[in-house]
């Protein structure tokens, strides 16, 4: 459904990532590691548009989204969350995924309709007690939750999370894996996942990417992924691989 | 959007009374300068609150939104002209003037919006610039001359009556926009843009239809409201109608007030422009300027967000502490 | 020496870290591990003064530097080396040393530490009239360190030092900071390489979402599965 | 087109833009390191220029060496400004918008405080080389043009100078290429805000100076400044002190060859259309940005 | 009817007339402490505030001048100035602002141009007298039947005695080409009608003609063109600022027409005590001076000396004061406050003041002015028309020092 080929970005000098194949199917939770700076995030920005390709392509249902505008991809149906929580911070929860709604794929007529739907998303991500704080008021977890839920606001068919769980404490993760499972079920979304937590990978995804350098080192079932002594050398440094 | 979708009963008898009372205050027979006065503060509060749409909800500053005041107040005047229109039609011409100040809005608006900040500030202002420039030196738009218009036949009570009920109309009518546009689908969009445009944009947001529209729904009221200046003043120049004074008055108006509120225009406005007159009536001229400028680094340094705002977050302050503490 | 007592801070209304309490002993290298966002950073920059704390102290030498400025703690002797360097990218290599140096008390023979640099990095000295931007991460990275070696730092705070760099350049940052040590410099390493951090640190903190979970002897934690379980989540 | 007066302009094109780029760096480094938009610095400036007027009409002291006095006072007064008025507000979410409004106060504060000591009279620093030239073949260089060129190049590079090779400049530059890291080295970033904004206002001072020997002067003539300090700096892209200089001087070039081939009343619609595109296609600006 | 009777009623009538005026008197005495209120808005502040600040010191010396004597129609006269910040709609509701709330019992008039015509048909509406130096020709044509310029700035006469002059000059020492400068704005735009008009009937060849907006940025360019075109005639219609420019240019490139004709710079107290000796030889136009002969400009000079420590008072000045003699012979004449009155006594009657004798057309303008100066020694000399000449002119012009 969701699927690159060759692609490559530089920053100036310097390869952010280099000769990327990956896919991503319907229904699936895939998971991406890899230690900082190894190009995840400019994975995401390049998928969402925000950034563009140097060369390859990204299709999405077939169809060639690199090199559209970001909120035309968002508006085929790629969802995002940002890494460093982005929520627009005068506004509402509620106001928040309600905006979400309105411009996403629901095709909601009414501000009154979507603020329906914004509260069911709301009320799913558990911030329905909460709907008329401001973000600033919200925890950490909390925040990353909002993200989530102006995501799904969108009514995307994939779903990118950004490091969702980084930061929270190990119930608050329990909590988060949970959604996940219920992201993908209950929402029907594809979920293509950023993630340090490991236990957080282990736990939810069908299958793992793990970058380093801006190449990709593994692709395969969490276990074989987290085993691979390569993955291993890039988390915890050379020498941990041999003990 | 927001939590007052719609006014409580007792609100809106409120806004319908004072409203009455403002129509039937010419008619009441009051010195015409009251009139006139008042004229002015309702284009200020109409420049303000269109401003605002683009400047406060969706967070791009145009210094030189006199353009379209300015713009409207030609067009006006030439569609006159041209077609030779009655004073009374000469009137209904700002309709279209104000369409005219529009599709500017829109041809400029196109490249002009991909800048942010202050480098949009800045493109906007050069845009007023030239277009003051071009107009003064084509001489079938009067050129340095400036152009006269035919006047009412009107005793000049009824004719500023006239002036003051039509501005006031344009002035209700931009501020209903204004008060839709904050709570609608088109509003909640354009925040999401002054929030974090990229973030708006991964939101499925079209930024640039959302931006060009609200810049020319921004320029239209100006412009109708610059062709019923024409009309009201019957004499228009480029000095007059494209003074950058008044492109940076009524950014800080909007800003005084409140950019995120739709009244907050309406209030700096009012208030400035009543200081404005204040001052002047009762210090002398540079004293007066002299306070004039403090009003802005006193404001500025202890109600950054506007007076709407410092009075809000003074009123809700009691709420958010009892919250921590449930917390 | 440094003493951190109780401190809490917050971004927004947020807690970045609660109550995080440790020491760092004169003379000695104490690593700060954790993953990411477990709030390192904002441990080292709440010492630096670069984050306001909303409770707790911290103490130097048994006097309370929470409260002042940057510059005025980094005029004790307090020098970080931030994460992901923080060069002057616009300025050249002997440029950002001798702003390292900036402060009286350093200024007043930089030119000979400037020397005792070189000495350690003598890649810097080749490339002295470079711009640091034009570097490449490993010389970055020495740089930064040594732009703090030149504020004459009492207690050198390192974050990330091995950030997105090759090992052969880690082992060689790492190696120099025993050197370091060797000479009485104490040191507060932050770094997510675990087993080279913890084998050349005498005390470590585990840090994880603002509290601190696990402190004792570097050694002694490269045993515990807490650790290795922080980490990979096995 | 004769060539005389294509380089007649052209001279006096780059002259009388070196003055204005001496008037624009200050505002370039104000706008690029503290993002501190000054629109109260060609106001500086103008007091400057009457500072200047004033020494010369009564003690007969040449309108460069009333610099000695000015520069520094306008450093204090900057300073003073920064410290009371400019801090306050650079913690706050639109430190750009809200430094606008806040110097737009005092730029009027002062324009008036102007009007009440000098009056509104127009004022011309006429000295004894105002008139005089020299000329090498048919072409003429005028006294004071030069001199605003000098003092432009002599700003320009004491600037220059100062931030390159002194450690309080390099302390300068270091605040506004990585803040963070700069105060981990020590450095009070309130103080060396402080003195930089002190430094430009008195920069502002040279440069007011500069105008005032080209220009007649009033108590408003700060307005038209501040659009010459938007061109040059939009065109030099803010913070670049070199490229203000750049900008100034372009665009004295392009004033100088559009009235040698076109209809004077077209130029400034030239200029200001040139500077719309300059920022539609190359926003910042038409040099390398470099801090 | 008898002559007794007659003679009673004469009597009686003359009782009557007594006891009336006695009366009447006491009446004004009365009314004498309560002054007649002259209201209107000047730019005191902002671009134009160097002219606005000129006006009110003349209409102020005309004020205190008109108290000592004992006031108007025997009451005291006082103003009540509003500052207009340059601004014109502020000049427009500031001017109604005086008739209607403020109740003024006069008006006065203001600067600069533009805000003349737009006040112009404020004032027509109001039906209140308006003084002032209107805006140009094109103003007094749109059929206002209260404005009066008394003497009006107007641009289309202003160089009608220089050319008269220039007229007198033997043909064959009369300059050939002139280079045309004009600012782009309504003086500049009224300026070269009547060079158009004067140079076709002297045979002048315009080899320059060219608009420029304010600011100037450079006037270099300017006169190489005119240097080059071997233009021995230099019109630079502009104002103080790009006026101070061009001359500067002209003699740093060496550059000597015949003549220099300048619009309404060297008119300006700044002119030559700026300048200095490179302002001087060029022509001007002007509605008053302060060497003409009429009554009354001495005793301005004599105030401005005193007070200002200037020779000579500024044209503004003088404005000020004429206006405010314009509008109070209208009042005297027509004995009355009655704004109509006053209009038709000024439309009917000749009014005598520092410019001279006027008398207004329907239009409210007076004839054709043709007062030309030049600057010689640093003051700007009379030097047509002949009659009232207080130095011969200089032609063709001294190369420069």
């Amino acid at each position: 459904m969701l699927k690159g080929t060759r692609i490559e970005k530089h920053f100036g000098g310097l390869k952010a990532i280099t000769n990327l194949d990956f896919e991503i199917h319907q229904g699936e939770i895939v998971g991406m590691i890899g230690p900082n700076g190894s190009g995840k995030t400019t994975l995401f920005n390049l998928i969402s548009g925000l950034l563009k390709l140097d060369t390859g392509k990204i299709e999405f249902e077939g169809s060639t989204i690199s090199g559209l505008a970001p909120y035309r991809i968002a508006a085929l149906g790629v969802g995002r969350t940002f890494q460093i929580v982005r929520p627009l911070m005068e506004l509402t929860l509620l106001e928040n995924v309600t905006i979400a709604v309105l411009y996403g794929r629901s095709n909601v007529k009414t501000v009154d309709m979507a603020r329906e739907i914004a509260m069911s998303i709301l009320t799913f991500i558990g911030l329905a007690p909460r709907f008329d704080n401001l973000p600033g008021q919200l925890g950490l977890e909390g925040r990353k939750r909002l993200e989530i839920a102006r995501a799904l606001g969108s009514k995307p068919k994939v779903l990118l999370l950004d490091e969702v769980f980084a930061g929270m404490n190990p119930k608050e993760i329990g909590g988060a894996i949970d959604l996940t499972f219920r992201i993908r079920d209950e929402y029907g979304v594809t979920v293509f996942m950023v993630e340090h937590v490991m236990k957080a990978i282990m736990r939810t995804c069908d299958r793992v990417i793990a970058l380093r350098n801006g190449m990709k080192i593994a692709d395969g079932v969490p276990e074989m992924v987290a085993n691979n002594p390569e993955v291993i050398r890039a988390y915890l440094g050379d020498n941990y691989a041999k003990n | 959007m927001g939590q007052d979708s719609g006014w409580s009963k007792r609100t809106l008898l409120l806004v319908i009374v004072f409203i009455s009372c403002v129509t039937i205050f010419p008619w009441l027979g009051p010195p015409v300068y009251f009139i006139s006065f008042a004229f002015n503060v309702f284009i200020y509060i109409t420049l303000a609150t269109s401003w605002n749409i683009i400047g406060g909800y969706t967070g791009y500053l145009s210094f030189g939104h006199v353009a379209f005041f300015g713009i409207g107040a030609y067009a006006a005047a030439i569609f006159g002209m041209w077609f030779g229109l009655s004073p009374a039609l000469n009137i209904l011409a700002s309709i279209p003037a104000g369409l005219v100040s529009m599709l500017l809005a829109i041809l400029v608006g196109y490249p002009c919006l991909r800048l942010r900040g202050p480098y949009f500030a800045v493109i906007t202002l050069c845009f007023a610039f030239v277009t003051e420039l071009t107009i003064r030196n084509l001489d079938f738009l009067g050129g340095a001359d400036g152009l006269w218009l035919k006047g009412l036949a009107l005793p000049i009570e009824v004719s500023r009556s006239i002036f003051f009920e039509l501005m006031l109309v344009l002035t209700l009518v931009t501020l209903f926009v204004a008060n839709r546009i904050e709570k609608s689908k088109f509003g909640s969009g354009l925040r999401a843009i002054k929030e974090d445009e990229e973030v708006a944009q991964t939101m499925a947001i079209n930024t640039p239809k959302l931006k060009i529209t609200a810049f020319a729904i921004s320029a239209f009221f100006p412009g109708v409201a610059g062709g019923l200046y024409a009309c009201y003043l019957t004499y228009i120049h480029p000095d007059i109608v494209f003074d950058v004074n008044v492109s940076i008055l009524i950014v800080l108006m909007a800003l005084f007030g409140g950019g995120a509120f739709w009244f907050g225009p309406l209030v700096g406005a009012t208030i400035l422009t009543f200081v404005n007159e204040g001052l002047s009536t009762f210090v002398k001229a540079e004293y007066a300027r002299i306070i004039y400028g403090c009003l802005f680094i006193i404001v500025i340094i202890f109600m950054p967000n506007g007076i709407l705002e410092f009075a809000k977050t003074r009123m809700v302050k009691k709420p958010a502490k009892f919250e921590a503490a449930v917390k | 020496m440094l003493r951190i007592d109780s401190i809490t801070a917050k971004y927004q209304d947020l807690s970045a870290i609660s109550e995080v309490s440790l020491d760092v002993e004169d003379g000695k290298i104490t690593a700060l591990i954790g993953s990411n966002g477990a709030g390192k950073t904002t441990i080292l920059n709440s010492v630096s003064g670069l984050k306001e704390l909303s409770s707790g102290r911290i103490y130097w030498n048994d006097r309370i530097i929470s409260g002042s400025s940057p510059d005025q703690i980094a005029a004790l002797g307090v020098i970080q080396v931030p994460e992901g360097r923080k060069l002057f990218p616009a300025m050249t290599v002997e440029e950002n040393l001798e702003l390292g140096a900036y402060l009286p008390g350093p200024r007043r023979d930089w030119t000979k530490t400037r020397k005792r640099v070189f000495e350690l990095f003598p890649r810097l000295e080749e490339r002295r009239k470079q711009y640091t931007g034009s570097l490449s991460g490993g010389e970055q990275q020495m740089v930064a360190v040594g732009r703090a070696l030149m504020a004459l730092p009492k207690l050198l705070m390192l974050d990330e030092p091995s950030l997105g760099l090759a090992p052969i350049v880690t082992d060689e940052i790492f190696k120099i900071i025993v050197e370091l040590n060797r000479e009485g410099l104490t040191a507060l390493v932050v770094s997510q390489e675990v087993l080279q951090t913890l084998s050349i640190s005498n005390a470590a903190y585990l840090l994880e979402n603002g509290k601190i979970v696990l402190h004792g002897a570097a050694g002694a934690m490269l045993a515990d599965p807490k650790v290795k379980e922080s980490y990979l989540g096995i | 087109m004769n060539l005389v007066l294509v380089f007649q302009s052209l001279i006096s094109g780059i002259m009388m833009g070196a003055v204005y780029a001496l008037l624009g760096i200050g505002f370039s480094l104000t706008w690029g390191v503290m993002k501190v938009i000054n629109v109260s610095h060609a106001t500086f400036g103008l007091i400057a220029a009457f500072v200047a007027y004033t020494l010369f009409k009564v003690f007969g002291m040449d309108p460069v060496a009333s610099l000695a006095v000015t520069l520094p006072s306008l450093f204090g007064l900057g300073c003073l400004v920064y410290w009371f008025l400019i801090n306050p507000i650079t913690r706050a979410k639109a430190v750009i918008v809200s430094s606008m409004i806040l110097t737009f106060g005092i730029a009027i504060i002062l324009e008036n405080l102007i009007l009440l000591v000098w009056g509104a009279d127009p004022r011309l620093l006429t000295t004894s080389y105002t008139n005089k030239v020299f000329a090498i073949g048919p072409l003429y260089f005028q006294y004071p043009r030069v001199l605003g060129f000098l003092m432009a190049v002599v700003g320009v590079t004491a600037i220059q100078l100062f931030l390159k090779r002194t450690l309080t400049g390099k302390a300068v530059r270091a605040a506004w290429q990585q803040s963070e890291a700069s105060q981990l080295c020590g450095i009070n970033l309130k103080k060396i805000s402080m003195i930089t904004f002190g430094l430009a206002v008195a920069s502002a001072g040279a440069g007011g100076v500069g105008m005032a020997m080209l220009y007649s002067f009033e108590p408003h003539s700060h307005n038209l400044w501040l659009i010459y300090l938007f061109l040059v700096v939009i065109v030099g892209g803010v913070g670049n002190i070199l490229g203000a200089a750049a900008g100034g001087m372009l665009i004295g070039v392009i004033t100088g060859l559009s009235m040698a081939f076109l209809p004077y009343q077209w130029i400034n619609v030239l200029t200001f259309g040139l500077l719309m595109l300059i920022l539609i296609f190359r926003p910042h600006g038409l040099f390398r940005s470099e801090v | 009817m008898t002559s007794r009777r007659k003679g009673f009623i004469t009597m009686s009538g003359k009782l009557l007339g007594t006891i009336l005026m006695v009366l009447l008197m006491c009446w004004t005495v009365n009314a004498a402490e309560k002054p007649i209120v002259i209201g209107g808005s000047l730019p005191l502040t902002g671009q134009f505030a160097e002219t606005g600040q000129w006006i009110e010191r003349g209409m102020k010396f005309w004020a205190k001048e008109t108290n000592e004597k004992g006031g108007l129609l025997g009451r005291p006269v006082e103003f009540k100035i509003y500052d207009d910040e340059s601004n014109v709609n502020k000049a427009v509701t500031y001017a109604e602002k005086a008739i209607t709330v403020d109740k003024v019992d006069l008006l006065f008039g203001g600067y600069p141009g533009t805000a003349a015509r737009a006040v112009m048909p404020v004032v027509e509406k109001h039906k209140f007298v308006y003084v002032s130096m209107g805006g140009h020709m094109k103003s007094f044509e749109q059929g206002y039947t209260y404005s009066f310029g008394g003497p009006p700035l107007m641009g289309e006469w202003w160089y009608e005695g220089f050319f008269q002059w220039l007229e007198t000059v033997p043909a064959d020492q009369r300059p050939k080409r002139a280079a045309v400068y004009t600012m782009n704005n309504p003086i500049g735009a009224s300026l070269t009608e009547s060079i158009i008009i004067w140079t076709k009937k002297l045979g002048i060849e315009i080899a320059i003609d060219e608009k420029y907006n304010l600011p100037l940025p450079d006037a270099t360019p300017l006169i190489v063109k005119a240097k080059q075109m071997d233009c021995d005639l230099l019109c630079s219609n502009g104002v103080f600022a790009d006026g101070v420019m061009t001359i500067r240019a002209a003699k740093a490139l060496g550059y000597n027409p015949k003549a220099i004709v300048q619009g309404i710079g060297s008119v300006v107290p700044a002119w030559s005590k700026e300048l200095g000796p490179d302002g001087d030889y060029v022509f001007s136009g002007t509605s008053l001076h302060d060497k003409l002969k009429f009554p009354g400009n001495d005793k301005l000079n004599a105030f401005v000396k005193k007070e200002y420590q200037i020779d000579g008072y500024p044209m503004y000045f003088g404005f000020g004061y004429v206006w405010m003699q314009t509008l109070s012979q209208g009042v005297e004449g027509a004995k009355s406050l009655d704004q109509t009155k006053i209009r038709d006594w000024l439309k009917s009657n000749k009014v005598d003041t520092i410019a001279g004798p006027m008398k207004f057309t329907d239009k409210g303008i007076p004839d054709p002015i043709n007062f030309c100066t030049q600057v010689i020694n640093g003051h700007a000399e009379l030097i047509w028309p002949p009659e009232v000449r207080t130095a011969n002119p200089v032609y063709p012009k001294p190369a420069w020092k």
